[in-house]
């Protein structure tokens, strides 16, 4: 237990000045609770999502975060509703944390009405724009420059609020982040590169796609940290960081060192390319929720009863959300001409037979 | 009053950046060089650095930027110093900018404005030389506009900045130089085309000839020609090739019942071929002849000045074509 | 004897391999992980690490270089894990591999395969569903095919492998588990198809229907339930989109009269567009009706099944647009 | 004069270790002749290319060298024929470097039939496969990902060759530049990046196009050498190392701190973003012909007369060879459809009206 008292210190890629290092020695707080909480609905969505695919609820491709949600939670924790989120299709839980709901969350991986892009976006395309969550992408690699063009944006309009965009240790490796990096360094932009290292990309081993896995030492003129990914305190430690540095500096790179339990998709059993043992490994030596639950019992700001209930109570939710979101329709037939514009200026759009199905877009 | 339509371009991004502070220009050279090709001649000076953004020679990473601006709520013009760059951020443009609407259900929206010559220019061989009409008009999500006049330029670059959806705004090198005259109410800064309407540049009864961007002006040379054979051409200039102008397009051709298309791009599954279908599909009926489709020829672009004369359609391509169409014999080369 | 369209794939990369140390595979996740849709299966064990090289997410870098392996002399396949992700590198398809060999007047040669599933599967939504045929059919110095049965997949691939020049090669992600009968003939080793013809996969003397990929299935169903009706379908694999086999498509509708174009891409500037064309070029007299393009629905891919269900062709609707095309009656949706 | 004695010794992005430095002592010898003469031709070449553009007889886009021939003649120096290099646009001087002629150079630049690529690729796109020369590539980056497909096969052939792929410092910044280097690494392709930092991208700076203009250093995990690019010598040592170094090591940067004297291309007269002062300082400083030049007279190799004398030797050859090329006649129409396949198929190609011009394709 001793272990998880302490966050470990983050490496630095290069002398940062003016800026006081987050300070490992950081003590959990009173809201060590909900981190409890969020991780654990973030862990039974996506192992309820994965019972939906194997009953063929959901279809396509379909990308769990379980393993990983220490960087979204500790993330939130961070930052306000204000400052923006990018990410790729391993989006589900990056969606809670904006504050979506479980039910638009299920309805989405069903393709139903009720979901958070009415089920036309699938697994892949969350959004909630209204909490400046910007998806859900996936093309690997591009939402880094989409996300510092957030951040662009948001300099250019005087906010005084930051852009974090996560991709993960394959996209490390696309020339479109070096790119993108580059430009923002020029233009102090105030974007928060988010590595998340879960040390695959699908199949492939870090050190099998990049020279250099040191993924925080990426842009050299760049500050980067590394950052114990799977330990929510340290993780909202190094974003409150980076949000105040950036803000004044321009970008700069947080790896977080994480891991995820599943497959890299549906289809993907998850262990022909790494051993059984290293996961279960780090199941027991690193689980997000694990630490957290250590750490809120050792500073007894709970009782491992109380934290029993909260994950009755969760499984709960989710249950019920699945039974709401399974409610929901299937979108209407007319939304397939719906949002191909966003202002249609009349033209006629056709299906695919032209001479019975057309309609005229608004 | 004539202008060039480098002036009309640069008048149009002038008169959008002073009217909405979203509007800004970013690309290759736009500022301090004051554009490759002096479309932004004078807006570092009057908007600054801020709003018209200089960048390195990364595509991707630039459009990328752009296209989140975009996101955010900003009204980012890219600037491509050509098209045939472009392709290096070509998935932004389909990915990222043309499909994010319809994936989130209309929380994003994306006014965003690609711009840049387009197409072939003048001794600058087959990498340089791309027309990229069909492939960005292909798209759902995306508008794409081919001005040819000065007045075309001013009014469909206008009307692109100020529409919420991402509009691929191919201009031709040139015809960045050339004066056209332009009505005083073209000069108006409120002035603004529609997206999606064709202009009838000439008005005709035997033959319908469309064309986009430079071929407009050998079409209307082409019937010019014709005339004085008695052949009369009504000439379409497209100026939106998506939303494609059906309407104009067939209800010329329900007129003339003899149809003409033009394009500088590659023929196979180009501007012509879809023209084509659309009449075959709405007005089979009143064709009289096959549809004659001019084209560019079907190779990359070459250097040397015969060969590229060869490889573009020229007025005399038009008006034989327009001859067959009417039945006229002509000699075969 | 049936194999299915992966297997077919597997063998024809292996037989090539075998046949030549020049060709090679590089893409992501085709070695160790024995490829994302398994055609790879197999090859890292029996050739090693050099020929099948697993590769970053690095699209635009791999491609090229691939390309550039294939000017030295290599035999370089590119498997892209699907071929959305080749806009990340498509100036190097169209740039650097199209193009050289024009540009060198013949000096550099570009052997090269960049192959991976197009267009849609099941539930990926927009980014994962688009069809690229009709992008890379238009550029001159690429070879486009797409083929539907195992026997094609067979034969298209070991062709395109053998050929020198730049090969686009599309299959379809729904197709790799299909089974299809073989002959023996085309399970030998030197079983190659000829690039640019297409196939009459059924005769028919009605009305034609051409398709590529997954959509010939569909077609064959349609021309089944159309025969109950008295109608007799041609249907046309066309297995190449560029060349396409013109004279294929003219002849068949010379005989019917009819024609019914079948794409899962958008309609704008399509297969069916240019077939359409061609057909409006070369045999205009004898077309009895317009043609029917059926094609995929002009809005991206959504997630929802039943809005992808109505993004895509349906049997039905080929069925349908055929009965109209010989002026059957049909009730209208 | 003194100053001229010594090479700069290139700087260094990190250790290399068991490769010993180029040595900045080395003498020039005999071979500085050659160096002068190599130059005189390639800047005479240059300079006519001007007054051709200016005459009409070019068209399009010209890019000149002039300034810079001390990076082509120095690797020549270090490598053989059948090394390969592939450039971008700015490739004239490169071409006649691997043995082009200089009326197949004029005649290309004119689009005349005896060009090296038939008078079809222009002054952008010169080929010299022969001699292991890929060209001429227009894009910007992309022949960096092709020079290392190169290496690739060379390596894969099991050649003892390397392969130079030339860039500039506004290429630097590509993203696939990084891509391709990545690769480079995890495979050791005996390639050298030789970014020819001219310090400027067309009007661009290079502190305005990227963040850390130290290109050497960009791959952090691939050693760099930075080189005085306007001393022949200089060039060639570093050259001579890099080869021997990335055939048993995989890849190498070498930055070559240059000049181009010339505007980017014919349209840039190249004195808005840079003072005239700059570039007459570099001139009277930095001249790589002349720096030879003085190191051929102090060490007494040849005298100024015999230098004036091989100066007016290539200023008449370079006449002859326009005069030979303007002879040269334009390419067959046939060419039209030449070599846009290398196996045409028997496949109809059209002309712009397809009922007039067409062609079956060899
Ligand atoms: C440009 C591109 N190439 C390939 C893919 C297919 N693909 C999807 S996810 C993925 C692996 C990405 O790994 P990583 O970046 O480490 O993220 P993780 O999945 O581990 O979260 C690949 C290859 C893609 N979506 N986009
Ligand atoms: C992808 C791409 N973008 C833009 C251009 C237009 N362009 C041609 S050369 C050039 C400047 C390149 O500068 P640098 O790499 O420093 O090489 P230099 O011209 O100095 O030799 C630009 C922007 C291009 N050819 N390709
Ligand atoms: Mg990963
Ligand atoms: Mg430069």
């Amino acid at each position: 237990t001793r272990r998880y008292l302490r966050s470990k210190p983050p490496s630095l890629s290069q002398d940062i000045r003016s800026t006081p290092l987050p300070d490992p020695s950081i003590r959990p707080r009173r809201n060590s609770s909900p981190f409890f909480r969020d991780m654990s609905i973030m862990r039974r969505m996506e192992i309820a999502a994965d019972s939906l695919y194997k009953a063929k609820l959901i279809r396509g491709f379909c990308h769990l975060y379980d393993g990983q949600e220490a960087v979204a939670v500790g993330m939130e924790a961070a930052i306000t509703k204000r400052d923006a989120i990018i990410t790729a299709y391993r989006d589900h839980c990056i969606f809670l944390g904006r504050g979506g709901t479980l039910v638009e969350a299920f309805a989405e991986l069903m393709g139903r009405r009720a979901g958070c892009s009415k089920g036309k976006g699938g697994s892949m395309h969350f959004y909630k724009k209204d909490a400046e969550f910007y998806g859900g992408h996936g093309i690997v690699g591009a939402q880094v420059p989409l996300g510092c063009g957030i951040a662009f944006a948001q300099k250019y309009s005087k906010e005084d609020t930051v852009t974090f965009a996560m991709y993960g240790d394959g996209a490390a490796n696309q020339g479109q982040l070096f790119e993108a990096l580059n430009m923002s360094a020029l233009w102090d932009l105030p974007v928060i590169l988010v590595c998340e290292n879960n040390h695959y990309g699908m199949g492939t081993a870090e050190w099998r796609a990049a020279k250099s896995p040191a993924y925080y030492k990426r842009g050299d003129y760049v500050p980067g940290l590394k950052v114990d990914g799977m330990d929510t305190l340290a993780v909202k430690q190094a974003c409150k960081f980076a949000k105040e540095y950036v803000l004044k500096n321009g970008p700069m790179i947080l790896e977080m060192d994480t891991y995820r339990y599943h497959g890299h998709s549906m289809s993907d059993p998850g262990s022909t390319y790494r051993s059984r043992d290293e996961i279960s490994g780090i199941r027991q030596e690193r689980d997000p929720i694990e630490r957290v639950r250590k750490l809120i019992l050792y500073h007894e700001l709970a009782t491992a009863a109380e934290l029993k209930d909260t994950e009755k109570e969760v499984r709960k939710g989710v249950d019920d959300a699945i039974a709401q979101a399974k409610e929901s329709p299937m979108p209407d037939p007319s939304e397939l001409f719906a949002n191909v514009y966003s202002k249609g200026l009349g033209t006629v759009a056709f299906g695919a037979d032209r001479k019975v199905l057309k309609a005229t877009l608004p | 009053k004539e202008i060039t339509v480098r002036d009309a371009l640069n008048s149009a991004l002038d008169e959008e950046m002073a009217a909405d502070p979203k509007v800004f220009l970013m690309g290759e050279e736009v500022g301090e060089y004051q554009g490759a090709y002096k479309i932004s001649r004078g807006l570092l000076e009057k908007y600054g650095p801020d709003r018209i953004r200089d960048t390195p020679i990364t595509e991707a990473g630039f459009t990328g930027i752009g296209v989140g601006a975009a996101y955010y709520g900003l009204k980012p013009v890219v600037e491509f110093m050509t098209f045939n760059f472009a392709m290096q951020a070509i998935d932004h443009i389909i990915n990222s900018a043309a499909k994010s609407n319809y994936m989130s259900a209309g929380q994003i929206t994306v006014p965003i404005v690609f711009r840049g010559p387009n197409g072939a220019a003048a001794g600058v061989a087959a990498q340089h030389s791309h027309c990229f009409a069909a492939w960005y008009a292909s798209c759902p999500g995306l508008k794409v506009l081919a001005p040819y006049s000065s007045e075309d330029a001013r009014g469909l670059l206008k009307a692109a900045i100020r529409d919420p959806d991402p509009v691929v705004f191919l201009e031709n090198e040139l015809l960045y130089g050339e004066s056209f005259p332009v009505s005083a109410d073209a000069l108006d800064s409120n002035f603004c085309l529609p997206i999606g309407k064709a202009k009838i540049e000439r008005e005709g009864k035997n033959v319908t000839i469309t064309a986009f961007s430079k071929m407009v002006g050998y079409a209307l040379e082409a019937a010019e020609i014709l005339s004085k054979d008695g052949i009369s051409a009504e000439v379409i200039n497209l100026r939106s090739i998506r939303p494609l102008d059906r309407d104009a397009i067939t209800s010329s051709v329900k007129k003339t019942s003899r149809l003409v298309t033009v394009e500088e791009g590659f023929p196979q599954h180009g501007i012509g071929a879809e023209i084509c279908t659309v009449v075959n599909e709405e007005c089979f009926d009143y064709l009289d002849a096959p549809v004659e489709r001019i084209a560019g020829a079907d190779v990359p672009m070459a250097y040397a000045a015969n060969l590229e004369r060869m490889s573009v359609p020229q007025v005399d391509d038009i008006v034989r074509a327009a001859k067959r169409a009417c039945y006229r014999s002509v000699p075969v080369a």
